[in-house]
């Protein structure tokens, strides 16, 4: 079914409970419902929804993103592009073109893959997630928002409608970077998210550290974070965060990689992620 | 006379001996008198009275599809080795 | 996915107005394949790995193994079948021909939808670009080599044309 | 034979089968639809190892849209007799229970049972009704583990068989291969020099994106038709009327166009369930795997173990080689150690060479083919030794190669010599190439070279040539096209009647029409089926010769065809088609036929150069430049050649990077899908520059070699090579995926 609105969707999951499942781009869900890895009676169509299948951009509020809106919109968006580079970076790589014509990051967050790639980007760059539910909207920060592998805070009757993404002043910079063994195509080894504020000095005034794939939801890496700010944007420094975020990896060994492979590209990607974003910085 | 080359799993039956000039016109001859030189060489190659599936004979680098009716040559050189295909 | 009442759907394939009924677990690739006979979409993987299936969507390549029959309501969808402009060959699919870009030829109606796309947004796509963009399909007879070759040349036949 | 001058050979004519296949109307198996067709769904195993309790399957049955479901019970026993399928043999009793499991299941993805249904989803939900009872049984995946004595064993009844010689106790190994030449033990004491190593090698498929399919329809007379995706639509005929015991004739196979195979599509796993199914059902039924299917229970290619062994003395003469080999059979036996045994040193002129050779049966599915089967694993233990001799010796990689390079009357390890070859000239390529004349320059960069060969079969095919009113030709030929084979066969009919490509019209036959082909694989059909084609060609030529006579009232032996394949006689001079024309006119009706069955080995070698780049950070290797040198003998259409090169050199990329079948602990595949399985993308690889060289093959009428198979064997020693260049680390595991390089490059650092 395609409901019109917000509310009617809060009703259909409120009567279906667990056996209603929404649609948005549609790329992880037919799959985990063809592989019988979920299970639905209803599939809710939610993108004849305005409110979940458009985006603004306000120099005051930021970005408002609909839940819906699917990858390419973000890349391609000349200005939104260069303002959240980080989530340029993740929407770009998510899968093929043919993906990211559908894909949207509401959906890849409330899949909540430890491995998502924009998780860590809409961490790093602050993300809120507004909920619709029962009793109204609330919020959620972004790093709040996975519980575990594909479990995250919803609760009955409930949908993520919007991701708010705070405006991005003058030396700011953010970049994504993830490690997989091919150059496409691929679930992140490790994902790092990274964002920095630059004084007017140059010094990193503000700085925030999103990591995927390294534990059952993506982290938060605080002290790295904070290990940054007041500091000149180093190599130095980049590797003593790097280092900082490395401790609170906890990985899994798999086929894609063992724990301490995965610890060590923690290391080399946020090093790598935070060179990048403080050179946007610099030239935004 | 053909030279025949005995294979390395069978120079047990032939007491370590690589090859024997034989006088044959197919590969039946050489089997039925490599069997003589050395008892039961022939039911190691063979199944049902044919080289066994897994064998093919090389007749002066011919990959002989013909088995025991192959003919062969006063020069030849004949090899037994494993049956190969590809992708 | 369960099964349920069949959906009716009015859509636009190829530029023509077509109507169908699916159930709602139906791929956009079972129904164009089973229900509309229009084979030319190839099942690759079931699961958006491959490209096989691609075909465009209101414009845009997506794998029609992850889009539902349902979803495309009153949509434009664009298959390898609909490239050619009546009795002529697109240029992309005419490259591939001359380069001889194809060799078991399964994966190529995929590759034809996307390189079309690609073209129609950049004819003088680099080929870093054409890489990048065409990553989504995977080919296992050429190595590629000449399929990019392919559609660099019809993109320079389609800027020359415009 | 290169100075030759030809009209058609050597161009590049746009293919036959070109306008269908970018228009999406070339038909596939699974576009096929049938009246009344029904769709199965086949049951598989869950575990790796297991004995099959019981099968309840009343719920299934009973479920509506249901028309018939099938166990190993509805299979016929067929004795445990050894069939020839033209390429290779096969035991009939293993091939029948790996397409449906009888009282064990051996490998995860197994077939248990199968369902068929009005629609495939319903299929599936009844398929999973199916309540199958399981006792698990201890399993092994890996070959080392599988040798062991107290290794689980999959059949209690296979022996290990040396040539013959069977052993008393059962165990997991069916074949011991043991190969001598010279005396090794001693050419090692008097070597200068000893490289040695231990290499492993992860199980990889074939990765066509095709999945296999079949429509089979069982007619109410006993007539099975089936329509199916396989390399040798014969060998299709010929395993499914043996499983199913029912008489060949009564069986029709139409190989429908084919989606990629690479040596995968030549065993049967679908067609018998699907006929047993539809003989249930009393309608055609389609069965298509699911991806995830073809990777766990079509025929992926062995891992392996290898340790190798080669000596040399002071001036680069490589004297002595030794290996031991041991390879993934899968869970039934008959894998790729044969030619793995006889590739080990293919490339290089050891005088003194002893190898040793296992077939290994372990909880996998049965390997099968995959381009120049067995080759590539032996070829990365083998190339990378000579570099390593190469080193120690001080000698340049390229020039110890050149120095030991086999040639005509060089004796293989298995005995037979080889016949004029063109390894000496691939390498003189690699020496005057643009690539390897460019110096790599930048850190963490490295340049590998290596070698490759494959034999090239030729086995049986046929052709018929029907001439046309206007003197155009329709060409039936039994070989089905994989990569643009119609267009080679004709361009070399065409070459022969002295008509251009698109005069001929090349269909591929069923095996009704079709006079017997053997299968699209050992890099033979365009030599072989070429063959055939030329030479119907000539009997056509013949045929015209007699009726000309008649016509032009002069003797028949007085006719010439020159080269241009114009017939002059009595005076003058008329090409083909006019030929052609003016007996039609005359009532006469031409069909030339032929059967060919070149029985030499094509021996197709080749040399590549690899550039690459490691991330020292990650351990990622980036190729950055690649060049793929082949003897093609003569390259009928060198597009299509160098798609070959091109391809198979990409799909040897990917064994060495990224590509191989991971475990978990319960012995089932992590990976089971294209995104996890990781083959190249085309942003994994750069173009891929070919070298065709054409030293021209004595045993065909244009000098053709085979030229599918050898590009994948260099792959990843030139790789391996290339990393060990840039990094000074030695890989001897495959993949060198970029945790496992990384690794290795850490121990290496802190070893120093």
């Amino acid at each position: 079914m395609a409901p019109q609105s917000v509310s009617e969707v809060v009703a259909v999951l409120s009567e279906h409970g667990d056996r209603a499942k929404l649609l948005a781009g549609g790329t992880d869900i037919i799959v985990q419902l063809r592989e019988g890895l979920r299970e639905a009676d209803v599939v809710v169509d939610i993108k004849k929804i305005a409110e979940v299948t458009s985006f603004k951009y306000c120099d005051e509020n930021g970005l408002s993103l609909g839940a819906a809106v699917a990858c390419y919109n973000l890349y391609e968006h000349p200005q939104l592009s260069k303002l959240y580079g980080a989530l340029a970076d993740s929407t770009h790589i998510i899968g093929g073109w043919q993906i990211q014509s559908r894909a949207s990051v509401g959906g890849n967050l409330c899949n909540a893959s430890p491995a998502a790639d924009s998780i860590p980007a809409l961490i790093a760059l602050n993300a809120t997630a507004v909920i619709a539910g029962p009793s109204g909207e609330r919020s959620v920060a972004v790093e709040e928002f996975c519980t575990g592998p594909g479990r995250n805070v919803l609760e009955n009757g409930e949908l993520l409608v919007s991701l708010q993404i705070p405006a991005q002043g003058a030396n700011c910079g953010s970049a994504y970077e993830r490690f997989i063994p091919r150059n496409e195509m691929d679930i992140a080894v490790v994902g790092v998210g990274s964002w920095v504020k630059l004084a007017d000095d140059g010094t990193i005034a503000e700085a925030k550290i999103g990591l995927g794939a390294v534990a059952a939801t993506p982290l938060v890496a605080e002290a790295a974070s904070a290990s940054l700010i007041g500091k000149e944007p180093t190599e130095e420094t980049f590797a003593a965060a790097g280092e900082l975020a490395k401790q609170i990896a906890t990985p899994i060994s798999d086929m894609r990689g063992t724990d301490e492979y995965r610890t060590h590209l923690v290391g080399v990607l946020v090093k790598r992620t935070l060179t990048t974003a403080v050179e946007r910085a610099q030239s935004s | 006379m053909a030279t025949v080359f005995i294979p390395a799993q069978l120079r047990e039956l032939s007491g370590g001996v690589q090859s024997v000039e034989i006088e044959a016109r197919n590969v039946r001859e050489i089997v039925n008198q490599l069997d003589e030189m050395f008892p039961g060489f022939k039911d190691r190659i063979c199944t049902d009275g044919n080289i066994s599936p897994s064998l093919q004979v090389s007749i002066d680098s011919i990959m002989t599809s013909r088995g025991m009716i192959a003919k062969v040559k006063p020069q030849s050189e004949v090899h037994f080795i494993p049956a190969i295909g590809g992708g | 996915m369960s099964a349920s009442k069949k959906v009716h759907v009015t859509t636009t394939i190829n530029g023509e107005s077509t109507d169908f009924l699916c159930e709602p677990r139906h791929s956009l690739l079972e129904v164009l394949r089973d229900n509309l006979g229009l084979t030319g979409a190839k099942e690759g993987c079931n699961n958006g790995n491959c490209g096989a299936c691609t075909v465009l969507l209101n414009g845009r390549p997506v794998d029609s193994c992850l889009v539902l029959g349902v979803e495309v309501e009153g949509a434009e969808i664009e298959t390898v079948e609909g490239i050619a402009c009546s009795s002529n060959l697109h240029p992309v699919q005419e490259c591939f021909l001359e380069g001889a870009a194809l060799q078991c030829g399964i994966c190529t109606p995929g590759f034809l939808v996307a390189s079309k796309a690609l073209l129609d947004k950049d004819p003088n796509a680099s080929e870093e670009t054409i890489r990048f963009d065409l990553s989504g399909n995977l080919c296992r007879c050429t190595g590629y080599d000449k399929i990019v070759r392919a559609v660099q040349a019809a993109g320079q036949q389609m800027s020359a044309e415009a | 034979m290169t100075s030759t001058q030809y009209r058609v050979i050597g161009s590049r004519p746009v293919r036959h089968d070109g306008a269908d296949k970018v228009t999406g109307k070339a038909i596939y198996t699974a576009d096929t639809k049938l009246p009344g067709m029904l769709a199965g769904f086949v049951l598989r195993s869950p575990h790796a190892h297991a004995k099959v309790v019981s099968i309840d399957t009343s719920e299934a049955e009973a479920t509506p849209g249901v028309h018939a479901v099938v166990t190993g019970k509805d299979f016929p026993n067929v004795e445990n007799k050894m069939a020839d399928l033209g390429e290779g043999s096969v035991n009939l009793a293993y091939l029948s229970s790996n397409c449906m499991a009888q009282q064990k299941v051996l490998y995860r993805g197994h077939a248990v049972a199968a369902v068929a249904a009005t629609d495939v989803h319903i299929a599936e939900a009844a398929a999973k009704k199916i309540k199958v009872e399981y006792e698990v049984l201890d399993s092994v995946t890996w070959v080392l583990d599988a040798m062991k004595e107290d290794a689980p064993l999959l059949h209690d009844d296979l022996v290990t068989d040396s040539m013959g010689d069977k052993a008393e106790n059962p165990s997991n190994v069916p074949v011991h291969l043991h190969f001598e030449k010279g005396d090794a033990a001693k050419a090692f004491e008097e070597a200068d020099v000893i490289v040695e190593r231990e290499f492993k090698t992860a199980t990889v498929h074939q990765g066509y994106i095709e999945p296999h399919a079949v429509v089979a329809d069982y007619n109410e007379d006993g007539r099975l038709r089936i329509w199916t995706a396989t390399q040798g639509s014969f060998t299709a005929r010929q395993q499914t009327a043996e499983v199913l015991q029912i008489p060949l004739g009564n069986v029709l196979v139409t190989p429908c166009e084919i989606g990629g195979g690479f040596g995968g599509k030549i065993t049967v796993y679908l067609e018998p369930t699907a006929a047993i199914l539809s003989k249930k059902s009393g309608r055609p039924v389609r069965i298509t795997m699911t991806r995830a299917d073809v990777f766990e229970a079509s025929g992926p290619t062995p891992g392996s173990f290898m340790r190798v062994k080669i000596g040399a003395k002071n001036d680069g003469t490589m004297i002595a080689g030794e290996a031991w080999l041991a390879y993934d059979a899968g869970a039934y036996p008959g894998g790729m150690i044969g030619p793995g045994c006889m590739c080990v040193f293919s490339c290089y002129d050891i005088e003194h060479a002893v190898v040793d050779g296992y077939d290994v049966c372990l909880n996998k599915p049965k390997t099968s083919a995959y381009r120049a089967p067995g080759a590539t694993q032996v070829a990365f233990a083998t190339e990378q030794l000579v570099d390593e001799l190469a080193a120690k010796l001080g000698m340049c990689e390229l020039e110890i190669r050149q120095k030991n390079a086999v040639k005509e009357g060089s004796r293989r390890v298995d005995g037979p010599v080889y016949p004029p070859i063109g390894l000496e000239e691939c390498l003189q390529a690699v020496q005057e190439s643009d690539h390897w004349n460019t110096p790599l320059e930048g850190p963490n960069r490295g340049r590998g070279i290596a070698a490759g060969f494959w034999f090239g079969c030729g086995l049986k095919s046929s052709a018929a040539c029907t001439v046309n009113s206007d003197g155009t030709i329709n060409l039936l030929e039994g070989s089905t096209d994989i990569g643009g084979s119609r267009t080679s066969i004709a361009m070399q009919l065409a070459e022969v009647l002295g008509l251009e490509a698109d005069d001929i019209n090349p269909m591929v036959g069923d095996t009704d029409t079709a006079g017997y082909t053997d299968v699209t694989g050992g890099s033979r059909v365009t030599f072989a089926t070429g063959m055939a084609a030329y030479e119907a060609g000539r009997d056509l030529q013949q045929q015209m010769k007699t009726l000309a006579a008649d016509l032009w009232d002069c003797s028949a032996d007085e006719i010439t065809v020159g080269e241009d394949g114009a017939f002059t006689g009595a005076g003058k001079t008329v090409g083909f088609k006019e030929l052609a024309t003016e007996l039609f006119q005359a009532g006469e009706h031409l069909v030339g036929r032929a059967t060919v069955s070149p029985e030499c080995p094509t021996n197709g070698f080749g040399a590549q150069i690899a550039d690459i780049e490691v991330d020292p950070e990650t351990g990622k290797v980036t190729v950055l430049r690649y060049t793929t040198i082949q003897d093609a003998g003569k390259a009928i259409h060198p597009s299509y050649v160098e798609g070959q090169l091109q391809g198979g050199t990409v799909q040897g990329i990917g064994w060495a990077l990224n590509e191989e079948y991971f475990y978990k602990d319960d012995d089932t595949m992590a990976n089971a899908s294209f995104l996890d399985y990781r083959m190249p993308t085309m942003l994994d690889v750069p173009m891929i520059d070919t070298i065709i060289v054409e030293t021209g093959n004595p045993d065909h009428p244009y000098g053709v070699r085979g030229v599918g198979e050898t590009p994948i064997v260099p792959p990843p020693a030139a790789l391996a090579n290339a990393i060990f260049n840039a990094t000074d680390t030695r890989m001897t595991e495959l993949p060198m995926s970029p945790p496992k390089l990384w690794k290795a490059m850490q121990s290496k650092q802190t070893s120093e």
